[in-house]
C-alpha cells in the first residue's frame, strides 16, 4: 500500500543516479527520455505560442499593418505545423506515456528502450529542420500543404518542412510502436487487461493510430516533395493529377491523428478524475473499449474535411454518416465521466480543476465537431472561423487542459518535488477565462463567414469588434500558459519534496519512490487488484494525510 | 514462433519455393492472354495466394503460437483496404448525379 | 449598434433559411446537452465535495445506462445527419433553366463571365428572384467562391469544373469571398455580389459590351478550326455537335456518359480519353491553346448548339438534360 | 492475445548475455521482438498503401494510357526479379532452419546465397532503369512518350502526360522497394557477421528470425509490384 513517507534527499533516483549530459543524451532510460521529450516540447510549444500571438495581434486591425500577407501567412502555417506536429501529437504520449507506461505497468522500461531515443533523436533531427525552415524563410502553404498550391505554385520552403515532418513522423510511428509492444509483452504478473489504468488504454489506442496512419502522411509528403521537385503530375492537374487525391491521403492520415491528440488527454483525464472523486471510474469497460473505438472509427470519416472540395456527392454522404460514428464513443466517455463524479468525495486540487476544464471545452468543441459534420452546414461554415474555434476547442480547450492537468497530477512524480497548489489553480482558472474570451468569439465570426487565413479583413470592418476580444483573450492565454512553466521551474528548485504517493492515488507509479529509481521497481509488482481501488486505498487510509494543498 | 520444428520444415519450405515459382510463371502467362476484364482479377489472385504462401509458411504465420500476429495481419489490411475502398468510392461515384 | 457588431450573417438566398434552421437546431440540441452535462458536473461536484469522515460510493457502472447514452445521441446524430444531408442536396443541385455565369478563379481575382456576354471583374451582378448557376474553374491552384449571405460554397478546382448555384431573395451588396486559401493574397482575392430589381439588372445587362457568350464561342469555333471537322451535317471527320450537350453518348470503349460541361471541356483539352463511337481518334489536343475562358465560351457554344430553338436539334429533347456524366473528373454536383 | 504474467524463469539458469536487463525472460525479450517487427511491418504496408491507392485511382483513370506505359516496360526481367526474390526467400528460411539445427556452415552459405539474390535482383533493377533512361521514359523534363500505341486500340496513341504518372509511380514504387533491398542487404550484411562470429545458436537467433520477418516482406511487396506494374494489358 502506498506510504506517505517523505525521502531523504540523498535517496538514488533516475535523476541523480548519472550526471552530465552525456548521461542524458545517450540514455535509454524511458523517465530521462520523457523529460528530454519534455524539454523539446516546451520549447515548440513556445515557439507556436508565439506566432498564435504574432498572429492575434495581426487581427487586431482590420488591415495587415502589423506584418505583410506573406508573413501572416507563414505565420499561421507554421504556428499549425508546429502546434500540430512538433507539440501536440508527441505531447502526451512522449512525455506522460513515455515516462508513465512503464511505471503503470510494472515494468522496468519500454520494450525498446534504444528505439525510444532514436524517436527522440528523429523527433529532434525533424524539430532543427523545422527551425532551420522557419530561419531560412518559412513555409506558407498552411499545415495542410494542399496541392497544387504547394507543389507548383508557393515559393516558399515546401520541401523542408515537408521533409521535418516526415523524419517527425517516424519519431511518433516508433513510439507508438513501442507503447504497443510494451503493453502486449511486458505486464506485470496479475496485470491483466481489463485491470489496466484507462491511461494505458488510451496509449494503446492511440498507438494504433500512430503505427497505421503516419506512414501514409509520410509517404504523402514524399509524393508532396517528388511533384514539386520534379513535376511527376501525380497531384497537378495541369499534368493530369488530380488535387483532391492529395487531400484524402492528407486526411487518411490527419482525421485520425487528431485523435492522437485527444486520446491521450482524455486517458489523463480519466486518471485525475478517478483520482479526485476516490471513485472506481463509471463503465470502465465502457471506457477502455470507447478508446478503441475511436481510434477504429477515425478511420472511417476523414473526408468530412472535403465537403466543398468537389468530391462525389455520395461519398461526402458516406463520410458524414460516419463521422457520427466517432462522436458516440466520444459521447460515452463525457457521460461516464461525469457519472463517476456522482456520489464521489471530490476534492478540486489543481489537476481536478484542468479535469473539470478539459471536460467542458471538450465537451463543446465536440458538439461543434458536429455542426460541422453535418452537411449542410458544414458549406456554410467550412474554411471560416468556426472551423477554427471548433479544433482549438478540443485541442487546446480539451488536450492542451488535459496535458497541463497531468503535468500537474504527476508533476511530485516526476521532479519529486511540490509545485505550489495555490498558484497552480490561480493558472487554471486564467487559462479557463483567457481560453473562452479567445476562442467563442471565434464562433460568432465564423458563422458571420469570416474566412480563416486572411491576414487582412479591411473591407469587413464588422469582424472587428470579435477580433479584438479574440486578441485580448489570447494575452490572457499567454499569462495562463507561463505561469505554470515558472513555478514548475521554481518547484525544481525550492519545491517541497514530494510523498510519494501525494494524491493516495490508485495505480503502480505510485508505488515507486517519487523520483522513480532507473529500474523502477526493486522487485517485479505482481498486481492483485482492479484498477482504481479507491475504496481499499481509503479504507487503509483513515488517518491519510493530505500532503498537497 | 520456432521451436514447432519437431520433423524438419524442409519439406514444406521447398514446396512453397515451387509453388511461388509456379504461381509466377502463371501471372506471366496468364497476362499474354486477353481475359478482358479478369486479367487483373486473375494477376491479383495469384499475387495474393503467393502473399500468403509467404506470409503463412516463410514466416511462419501458421505456426505461430498465438492469434495476436495474426489480429496485426488481420487489421493492417483491414485498414488498407479501408484506405483504397472509401477514396475509391469517391472516384467511383463522382460522376452520377 | 449592430452594423459594427453584427452576431448573425445575413439572410439573402433562398438557402439561407434552410440553413439557418439546421444551425439553429444544432444550437437549441447541443446547448441543452451542454446544460445537461454541465449542470451535472457542478452539481456533482459541489454536491459531493470532499467531507471528512463520508467516503465515496463505490459504482461499478450500469449497462442500461451505458445503451442508453450511446443509443439515444446516436438516434439525435442520425436526425442531424439526414437533416444536413437533405439541406446539402439541395444546395447541390442547381435547377434547371438557371442563368448561367461562368467563374474562372484565378490569383488573386475573380473574373465572372455572364451567358449573356457580360464580363465582370471581383464583382457579379445577378437579379433577385432568378436560380443562377456558376460553372468555375480555376487558372492555377483550388480557390472557393463564398457568399456567406447565401451560405454558399463551392470550391474551384483547376482542371475541371465545378458547379454552384442560388437564388438570391433579397436586393443588397454582399461580401464575396475567397476561401480557400490560395496564396499571398489570399485575403485580398474578395469581392461583391449585387443582387438587383430585376428591372434594375435589366438595365445593367443592356449596358454591356460583346454578344452572348454562346457568340464568342462561335466565333472561337471557327477560328480554330473545329468546324473543319464539326460541321452540321453528317459528313465531318467529327460527329456533328448539333444537340449533343445534355444527352448521352456512346463512347467506342462501350461506355455511355453524359455530356456535361466536364465531358465538353475534356473532349476538347483531351479527345483521347473519351472516344465517340464511330469515330476515329483524330482530333488534335486543345491543351495549351485555348485560354480558360475561350473554353467557356466553346463549352457555352457547344451547349447553345442543343439550347431549345438552337439549329436542327429536337428543342424538345433537351430539356430531359440530366445533371453529371460517368467518368473521371466529370462531376457537376 | 498474449499475457506476459507467464514469467516462468528460464529453466537451466544460465544468464544469457543477450538478454536485456528490462525483459525478465528470453521468451518475452524474444516474443517482443518479433511482435515488434510485425508491428513495423503493418506501418510499412500503410506506407506502400498510400502509393498502391494513388495507383489504383490513375489506373482506372488512364487504362490505356497506363497499359501503354506498363507494356514499354520489359515483363521478362520483372519475371526474373520475381523468382530471384522468390529464391532468396526460401535461402532466409533456409538460413534460420540451419540456425535451428545447429549448422553454422549451412547458415552462413545461406545468408550469403541471399544476399547474392539480393544484389542480382538490384543489379537487373538497374538494368531495367538504365533502359528507361535511354528511352526517356524517365518523369522529368526529358521525358518522352510520343506515339506509343494503346494496346487493343492500334490508332490511338497514349497521352504522354498521363503515360508520365505511371511512370512516376513505377520510378517511385519500385524505387521505395529497392530502396527497401539495399536496407535490407545492410541487415543481412549484419546478420552474416554475427553469424560468422557464432552468436546464433539453435536457443537463440532472433535477430535471424526478424531480420527474415523483413526480407519476406520486402518480397510480398514485390509480388504485388510485379502483376501490378508490368502486366496491365499485356496479351497481343
Ligand atoms: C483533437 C482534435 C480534434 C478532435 C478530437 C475533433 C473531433 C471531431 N471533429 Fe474536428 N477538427 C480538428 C480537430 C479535432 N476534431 C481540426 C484540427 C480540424 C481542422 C483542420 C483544418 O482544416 O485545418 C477539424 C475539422 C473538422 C471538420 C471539418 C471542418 C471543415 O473544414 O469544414 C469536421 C467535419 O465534420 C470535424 C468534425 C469533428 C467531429 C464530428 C469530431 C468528434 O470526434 C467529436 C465527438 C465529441 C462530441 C460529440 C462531444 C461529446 C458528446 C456528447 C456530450 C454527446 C451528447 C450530444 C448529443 C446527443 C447531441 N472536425
Ligand atoms: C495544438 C494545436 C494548437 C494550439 C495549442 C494552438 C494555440 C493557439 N492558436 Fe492556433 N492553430 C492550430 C493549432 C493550434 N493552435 C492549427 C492547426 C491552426 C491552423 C493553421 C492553418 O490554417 O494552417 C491554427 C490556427 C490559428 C488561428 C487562425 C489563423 C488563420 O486562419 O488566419 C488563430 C487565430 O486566432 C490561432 C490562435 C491560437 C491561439 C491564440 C492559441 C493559444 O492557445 C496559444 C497560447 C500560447 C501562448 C500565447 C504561448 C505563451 C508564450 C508566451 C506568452 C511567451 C511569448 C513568446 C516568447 C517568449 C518567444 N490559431
Ligand atoms: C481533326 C478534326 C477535329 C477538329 C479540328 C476538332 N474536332 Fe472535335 N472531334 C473530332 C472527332 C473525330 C471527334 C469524335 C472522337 C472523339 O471523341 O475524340 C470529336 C469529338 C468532339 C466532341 C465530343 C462530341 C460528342 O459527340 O460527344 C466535342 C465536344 C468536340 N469534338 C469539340 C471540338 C472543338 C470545340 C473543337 C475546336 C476547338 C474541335 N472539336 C476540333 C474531330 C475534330
Ligand atoms: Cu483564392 Cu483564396
Ligand atoms: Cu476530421
Amino acid at each position: 500500500m502506498a506510504t506517505a513517507t517523505v525521502p531523504s534527499v540523498e535517496r538514488e533516483n533516475y535523476l541523480n543516479k548519472h550526471y552530465g549530459v552525456e548521461s542524458w543524451l545517450l540514455t535509454t532510460d524511458h523517465k530521462r527520455i520523457a523529460l528530454l521529450y519534455l524539454i523539446s516540447i516546451t520549447f515548440f510549444f513556445f515557439i507556436g505560442g508565439f506566432f498564435a500571438l504574432l498572429i492575434r495581434l495581426e487581427l487586431l486591425t482590420p488591415a495587415s499593418d502589423l506584418v505583410q500577407a506573406d508573413t501572416y501567412n507563414k505565420l499561421f502555417t507554421m504556428h499549425g505545423q508546429v502546434m500540430v506536429f512538433f507539440f501536440l501529437i508527441p505531447s502526451i504520449p512522449a512525455v506522460l506515456g513515455n515516462f508513465l507506461i512503464p511505471l503503470m505497468i510494472g515494468a522496468k522500461d519500454l520494450a525498446f528502450p534504444r528505439v525510444n531515443l532514436l524517436s527522440w533523436y528523429l523527433y529532434i533531427i525533424g524539430g532543427i529542420m523545422m527551425v532551420h525552415c522557419m530561419l531560412t524563410g518559412g513555409v506558407d502553404t498552411g499545415w495542410t500543404f494542399y496541392t497544387p498550391f504547394s507543389t507548383a505554385f508557393s515559393n516558399t520552403k515546401v520541401i523542408e518542412a515537408g521533409l521535418a515532418i516526415f523524419v517527425a513522423g517516424f519519431s511518433s510511428i516508433l513510439t507508438g510502436l513501442n507503447f504497443v509492444v510494451t503493453i502486449h509483452r511486458m505486464r506485470a504478473p496479475g496485470l491483466t487487461w481489463s485491470r489496466l489504468p484507462l491511461f494505458v488504454w488510451a496509449h494503446y489506442a492511440t498507438s494504433i493510430i500512430q503505427i497505421l496512419g503516419t506512414p501514409v502522411v509520410a509517404i504523402t509528403l514524399v509524393l508532396v516533395v517528388a511533384e514539386r521537385s520534379l513535376h511527376l503530375g501525380i497531384f497537378d492537374p495541369k499534368l493530369g493529377g488530380d488535387p483532391l487525391l492529395f487531400q484524402h491521403l492528407f486526411w487518411f492520415y490527419s482525421h485520425p491523428a487528431v485523435y492522437i491528440m485527444i486520446l491521450p488527454s482524455m486517458g489523463v483525464v480519466t486518471e485525475i478524475i478517478a483520482c479526485f472523486s476516490r471513485k472506481r471510474i463509471f463503465g470502465y469497460s465502457f471506457v477502455a473499449l470507447s478508446s478503441i473505438a475511436i481510434a477504429v472509427f477515425g478511420f472511417l470519416v476523414w473526408a468530412h474535411h472535403m465537403f466543398v472540395a468537389g468530391i462525389s456527392v455520395y461519398a461526402a454522404l458516406i463520410f458524414s454518416l460516419l463521422s457520427y460514428s466517432v462522436a458516440v464513443p466520444s459521447a460515452v466517455k463525457v457521460f461516464n465521466w461525469t457519472a463517476t463524479l456522482y456520489k464521489g468525495s471530490i476534492r478540486y486540487d489543481a489537476p481536478m480543476l484542468y479535469a473539470f476544464g478539459f471536460l467542458g471545452l471538450f465537451t463543446m468543441g465536440g458538439l461543434t465537431g458536429l455542426f460541422l459534420a453535418a452537411l449542410g452546414v458544414d458549406v456554410h461554415v467550412t474554411d471560416t472561423y468556426f472551423v477554427i474555434a471548433h479544433f482549438h476547442y478540443i485541442m487546446v480547450g480539451g488536450a492542451l487542459m488535459g496535458y497541463l492537468g497531468g503535468m500537474h497530477f504527476w508533476w511530485p512524480k516526476i521532479s519529486g518535488k511540490l509545485y505550489p497548489e495555490g498558484w497552480a489553480r490561480l493558472a487554471a482558472l486564467i487559462v479557463f477565462i483567457g481560453f473562452n474570451l479567445t476562442f467563442f468569439p471565434q464562433f460568432i465570426l465564423g458563422y458571420l463567414g469570416m474566412p480563416r487565413r486572411y491576414a487582412d479583413y479591411s473591407h469587413m470592418p464588422e469582424f472587428q469588434i470579435l477580433n479584438v476580444f479574440s486578441t485580448a483573450g489570447s494575452t490572457v492565454l499567454g499569462v495562463g500558459y507561463l505561469l505554470p512553466m515558472i513555478y514548475f521551474l521554481w518547484s525544481m528548485r525550492y519545491g517541497k519534496p514530494a510523498p510519494d504517493n501525494p494524491w493516495n492515488a490508485a495505480g503502480l507509479e505510485w508505488k515507486t519512490p517519487s523520483p522513480p529509481t532507473t529500474y523502477n521497481f526493486e522487485e517485479e509488482p505482481v498486481v492483485t487488484w482492479e484498477a482504481y481501488n479507491y475504496d481499499e486505498i481509503d479504507k487503509g487510509h483513515k488517518e491519510e494525510v493530505h500532503v498537497v494543498g | 514462433m520456432s521451436n514447432h520444428s519437431k520433423s524438419s520444415p524442409l519439406t514444406s519450405y521447398f514446396a512453397v519455393w515451387g509453388a511461388l515459382l509456379l504461381g509466377t510463371f502463371l501471372t506471366y502467362e496468364a497476362a499474354l492472354i486477353d481475359l478482358g476484364r479478369f486479367n487483373a482479377a486473375v494477376a491479383l489472385t495469384i499475387a495474393t495466394t503467393k502473399a500468403l504462401l509467404v506470409a503463412l509458411f516463410f514466416m511462419h504465420l501458421k505456426g505461430a503460437s498465438e492469434k495476436l500476429l495474426k489480429l496485426v495481419v488481420a487489421s493492417t489490411i483491414f485498414f488498407l483496404i479501408l484506405l483504397l475502398a472509401l477514396s475509391m468510392f469517391d472516384y467511383g461515384t463522382r460522376s452520377f448525379s | 449598434m449592430f452594423d459594427n457588431f453584427p452576431l448573425w450573417p445575413q439572410r439573402a438566398s433562398s438557402m439561407a433559411g434552410n440553413v439557418d434552421a439546421l444551425f439553429i437546431f444544432l444550437l437549441i440540441v447541443s446547448g441543452l446537452m451542454t446544460l445537461l452535462i454541465f449542470t451535472a458536473i457542478i452539481y456533482f461536484a459541489a454536491r459531493y465535495r470532499y467531507r471528512k469522515g463520508v467516503p465515496a460510493e463505490q459504482i461499478e457502472g450500469s449497462i442500461p445506462l451505458e445503451l442508453s447514452w450511446s443509443l439515444i445521441p446516436l438516434g439525435v446524430f442520425m436526425v442531424i445527419f439526414a437533416w444536413g444531408a437533405v439541406v446539402y442536396f439541395k444546395g447541390r443541385t442547381p435547377p434547371r433553366d438557371s442563368t448561367e455565369v461562368y467563374v474562372v478563379a484565378k490569383q488573386w481575382m475573380w473574373k465572372l463571365e455572364h451567358a449573356e456576354g457580360q464580363r465582370e471583374i471581383n464583382e457579379l451582378h445577378v437579379p433577385v428572384g432568378r436560380d443562377v448557376k456558376l460553372i468555375m474553374t480555376s487558372q492555377d491552384v483550388i480557390h472557393s467562391f463564398f457568399v456567406p449571405a447565401f451560405r454558399m460554397k463551392q470550391d474551384v478546382l483547376p482542371g475541371r469544373y465545378t458547379v454552384a448555384w442560388f437564388h438570391a431573395t433579397k436586393p443588397g451588396t454582399y461580401h464575396l469571398f475567397c476561401a480557400e486559401y490560395c496564396g499571398t493574397q489570399h485575403s485580398g482575392m474578395i469581392g461583391s455580389i449585387v443582387v438587383m430589381e430585376p428591372a434594375q439588372y435589366e438595365a445593367w445587362m443592356s449596358g454591356g459590351t460583346g454578344g452572348p457568350l454562346s457568340a464568342t464561342g462561335e466565333k472561337i469555333f471557327a477560328e480554330l478550326g473545329c468546324v473543319t471537322c464539326h460541321r452540321s451535317d453528317t459528313q465531318g471527320r467529327g460527329p456533328n455537335l448539333q444537340g449533343v450537350f445534355g444527352k448521352p453518348v456512346q463512347l467506342e470503349d462501350g461506355r455511355m456518359l453524359t455530356a456535361d460541361e466536364n465531358y465538353v471541356r475534356e473532349s476538347i483539352l483531351d479527345p483521347g480519353a473519351k472516344v465517340v463511337k464511330g469515330f476515329k481518334p483524330v482530333m488534335p489536343t486543345f491543351q495549351g491553346l485555348v485560354s480558360e475562358e475561350q473554353l467557356n465560351a466553346l463549352v457555352a457554344y457547344v451547349k447553345s448548339q442543343s439550347q431549345p430553338g438552337a439549329g436542327v436539334a429536337k428543342a424538345n429533347a433537351a430539356v430531359t438534360a440530366p445533371e453529371g456524366a460517368p467518368g473521371k473528373g466529370n462531376q457537376v454536383q | 492475445m498474449s499475457d506476459s504474467q507467464a514469467a516462468v524463469p528460464h529453466h537451466d539458469g544460465l544468464h544469457n548475455p543477450a538478454l536485456l536487463h528490462h525483459f525478465a525472460t528470453e521468451e518475452q525479450q524474444r516474443d517482443s521482438a518479433s511482435f515488434g517487427m510485425w508491428i513495423f511491418l503493418a506501418t510499412e504496408v500503410m506506407f506502400f498503401g498510400g502509393l498502391f491507392c494513388a495507383y489504383l485511382i490513375y489506373r482506372r483513370w488512364y487504362f490505356g494510357d497506363f497499359a501503354a506505359a506498363s507494356k514499354s516496360i520489359n515483363a521478362a526481367l520483372g519475371a526474373t526479379n520475381t523468382a530471384v526474390l522468390i529464391c532468396s526467400s526460401l535461402t532466409v528460411v533456409l538460413a534460420i532452419w540451419a540456425a535451428q539445427t545447429a549448422r553454422r556452415g549451412l547458415m552462413i552459405l545461406m545468408l550469403v546465397l541471399t544476399m547474392l539474390f539480393g544484389v542480382a535482383f538490384l543489379g537487373i533493377k538497374g538494368i531495367e532503369y538504365k533502359d528507361k533512361f535511354e528511352e526517356h521514359h524517365v518523369p522529368g523534363v526529358s521525358f518522352s512518350f510520343d506515339h506509343q500505341q494503346i494496346p487493343g486500340h492500334p490508332d490511338q496513341y497514349a497521352n504522354p502526360q498521363h503515360a508520365q504518372i505511371f511512370f512516376a509511380l513505377y520510378f517511385i514504387m519500385t524505387g521505395l522497394h529497392a530502396l527497401h533491398m539495399v536496407v535490407g542487404l545492410g541487415i543481412f550484411t549484419w546478420l552474416l557477421w554475427m553469424a560468422w562470429k557464432g552468436r546464433f545458436t539453435p536457443h537463440y537467433h532472433t535477430p535471424l528470425e526478424i531480420g527474415g520477418l523483413y526480407w519476406h516482406f520486402v518480397d510480398i511487396v514485390w509480388i504485388y509490384l510485379f502483376p501490378l506494374l508490368y502486366l496491365i494489358d499485356r496479351h497481343p
